[in-house]
């Protein structure tokens, strides 16, 4: 059999926070984990297949021109009978791995919260904000159509949609991300370290950490900094807490913040500002505000990384663009095709990069798994492949 | 802070919040998230019929993998081998009951479609029920 | 008294009417009752098909609530601890092995969409075969 | 979990002549009573929201005003995505419950009516009329949807469609009708003795008592009395003399006779003269003829009563109404509608019950099983929940 399967779902590391799952709730995932990986490795094909060979063909017979852009694209797949069902297909797992990983967390919510506030007794690794007012871009959609997103609690102390989210990654993800999900987080931090040995950096920001699973392997490759990580989400940022302490992880706070007004920090006061898939989801607005405050809090000379899905450049091909736009769509990160229709040079513009500064590099996820389970040639699963396009640079070190 | 409790997730019911303590899981477990829900095929309809399908299929193989945990725990204790699992062949009267099984399910799954051809079969039997109705009440 | 033995619902068969000691019970339960069905969606056909998932829903059930009665049976006898199956943890080989029976499950389930790529990507094997006819006719 | 789950099917009490269940066929009971509980609470309230929202808006902007009946709402909800697939379901339902009923009985039929032929031997209960002639309006619709209805036997002796009844009310009423499905017949036994102290029926008649489920909680309550039942479904009444005699009530005979002729009875020889659930299974003509039998066999000063749904009055939003009628059409209850309309008092009238002494009430079914699974809120749905209406009277006491 020379079909790749996703490793089982007990693979994913149980901490002492972590929902219980009976054995029917993990073969649901187990399910839906390989479902996944049938629909994208065998039917997600004949969407390049269906686009090349017939509709933009036809497109060009009727229209006598090619596409303009992906929305014209999107308009003529939407007709195409293999793209429809691959679609239909994949919105259909993606709202059954939402309830599946509902049902396992709402059940045991009261347990979770309890557990999670055994955990923090005494710790001063969690700070909410009684006053915090949660950004309109996140009341505005339920990312990845998670009911309720990351700041919804349905009751004082709740986690449950933060433990959804920590227990459900792996199924989306067929386990690429390892088994903290911590894939992006390990590969950024390793990179970090493998191009600038020298840097040691003492503060550390992480903003929109959710609940820090790629925060931590930054704050355990760097035992020496004191690594904050800020969301909007308590229960995330609860969840988070909790589970870093279960895992034994001492230099990390968590800290309800929003990243486009951190007055909680002090000018130029972190060595490197981090955002892992965080960008795509704020809004056309905020983007600059943040960073503008990134700019503010980060030292002169300090290093900004932003771990992104591509951006769409001239270079991308229409049909790739289309593609990578179905999440901002259909996986309710709408905010997802017009953040990577920006220059990301410019952005860093903004954060105080000068331009000739600038860098970007492309990461794949660092995974703990079975060596098997990472070989092998990656089918392009468009916005869902644990590869990632870094970018960044270091700030000015100053006037 | 400012808790956000209320909303169409917050409660067991469709449109009333529930009490802190009331979490209605069954039902908040399949809550729909915000924004309208794109569907991909023609007919909305036929896209339900396939999520109901894809649901029944990820069961059914939850099944699957509950009952391949019990025999490979059978087999553990020495109670069962899988290897008599695969090799079992039934005797006529086990054969004929297991076949009678096979007829009744299909005879379950397929029962609409046998009323459809009864439909045809019998045209005095298909008549709107609103002319039945109309009809009952001359009687 | 007049005994009503005829009419669509005394046979076994659709349209026959059944000795009185041969009742056909896998055929009749599924009789259709007297008036036109009622079609709620648009497509009958997609309310047949609805129709039909809940049918193998049902089944699925039935099977799921089986199975429980026999964990429960062998957990009575000493046999199976139901604890021990929410605690199987699957060593690599078996998980291997379970892994590629959802793969192969899932490629049952969604054949006749891989066979729609295939479709696209192979157009020389889609030609209709009344064509294909009149092509071998010439061969 | 707030969730209300209804009884296992189990709790259903078996008699001696009740048809033998597999393990599998209580499961398939068991899953459809759940799926109707979910269908029921989760699903059906989305027909008031879609009616509210957008069917009644558009139908007013549409046509500047509202809906003139019943029927005009009906016509416009079909047109509802949300109805349709509540009512697609709900038909589905009560279709599979009947294929699931008869594949259990007819698989015994032969047994059955053996027990039933034994239990009765000795016994003069039952009373099979040779000459006897089903009304039409019964044998023009299968009620309920149960192929062949009340009256057709497979076989001479047969019970197959008594005992399909019998095991499955339970399901479809989530057992709210209790153990013995006799939830109605207990009410109106326990109201009459409670408003009526001294009333002390010596003779009571039960018109279409079907299977006798709410004919013996009241032989039961008033043992000195005779009970007798009549119906036209010599399968039902066969069925329920030996269920009778199972459960050990004497008092209580069954007879196959003609509501609308019941000329086995002489004039003014009852007490009490009750019909449940069984007027709008008659005729628009019929229910004259049977209202005016009614007078002729009942006592002058005696009782009636009936249990129906409530009727539809011009109080009653359309709304309801349409809701309310949704079984006569999809249940095939054809004359529900019809009859629905007709004014109780006027039909008293014709019972010889003065439009002064005419009395309406609501009763909620008595059933025997956990207090738990009786309480908290019913959702409505409609037709189908355990609360009616009871009107009635007593007769003038004679010239």
């Amino acid at each position: 059999m020379s079909y790749q399967l996703p490793p089982v779902w007990t693979k994913l590391q149980q901490h002492a926070v972590f929902p219980e799952f009976n054995h029917d709730e993990r073969a649901r995932y187990n399910f839906l984990a390989n479902l996944n990986r049938f629909v994208s490795t065998v039917i997600a094909p004949g969407n390049k297949l269906a686009y090349d060979r017939r509709v933009e063909p036809n497109f060009k017979k009727e229209h006598g021109r090619g596409f303009a852009d992906r929305f014209e694209v999107g308009e003529a797949m939407k007709q195409d009978p293999v793209y429809q069902m691959w679609a239909a297909l994949r919105r259909s797992t993606m709202e059954m791995r939402q309830q599946n990983g509902r049902a396992v967390v709402l059940r045991q919510a009261k347990q979770l919260a309890s557990k999670v506030a055994e955990e923090l007794k005494g710790s001063d690794s969690l700070q909410l904000n009684d006053d915090f007012r949660v950004p309109p871009y996140l009341t505005h959609v339920d990312n990845h159509l998670m009911p309720g997103s990351y700041h919804t609690e349905y009751f004082p102390g709740d986690v449950s949609n933060a433990a959804n989210y920590d227990s459900g990654l792996f199924v989306t993800s067929g386990g690429m991300l390892g088994s903290l999900t911590d894939g992006g987080g390990r590969a950024i931090a390793a990179w970090v370290k493998e191009t600038y040995p020298d840097f040691h950096p003492t503060r550390i920001l992480d903003i929109g950490c959710g609940l820090g699973h790629n925060t931590l392997p930054i704050a355990q490759a760097f035992p020496e900094a004191e690594v904050i990580g800020i969301d909007a989400g308590a229960p995330m940022l609860r969840y988070g807490a909790a589970r870093a302490h279960a895992l034994g992880i001492q230099n990390v706070k968590f800290i309800q913040a929003d990243a486009a007004n951190m007055n909680e920090f002090t000018d130029e006061s972190f060595d490197w500002v981090q955002t892992t898939m965080f960008l795509h989801e704020t809004g056309g607005k905020s983007i600059h505000t943040i960073f503008g405050e990134i700019k503010r809090v980060l030292k002169n000379g300090g290093l900004n990384l932003h771990i992104e899905q591509p951006q769409y450049t001239p270079q991308m091909s229409m049909y790739e663009q289309f593609m990578r736009d179905w999440d901002a769509y259909y996986n309710a990160e709408p905010y997802w095709g017009h953040m990577h229709d920006l220059e990301p040079a410019d952005l860093m513009v903004e954060a105080g990069v000068p331009k000739d500064k600038f860098m970007q590099v492309g990461v794949k996820a660092i995974n703990d798994l079975d060596k098997k389970k990472q070989d092998g040639k990656v089918t392009e699963d468009y916005g869902r492949s644990p590869i990632w396009n870094v970018f960044g640079g270091w700030k000015s070190a100053g006037k | 802070m400012k808790t956000e409790l209320s909303g169409s997730h917050a409660g067991g019911s469709i449109t009333e919040t529930s009490a802190a303590d009331a979490v209605n899981d069954i039902v908040m477990a399949g809550n729909k998230s915000k924004g309208g829900r794109p569907y991909f095929l023609e007919d909305p309809a036929v896209e339900r019929v396939l999520n109901i399908s894809m649901a029944i299929a990820a069961d059914l193989a939850v099944l699957h993998e509950r009952l391949d945990t019990i025999e490979r725990l059978l087999e553990a204790k020495g109670h069962l081998k899988r290897a008599e699992i695969e090799a079992y062949v039934p005797d006529d009267a086990a054969a004929e009951e297991r076949q009678a099984w096979h007829a009744r399910f299909s005879a379950r799954i397929l029962r609409i479609v046998q009323q459809e051809v009864e439909a045809v079969a019998n045209p005095e039997n298909n008549v709107p029920m609103r002319t039945i109705a109309d009809e009952i009440n001359e009687m």
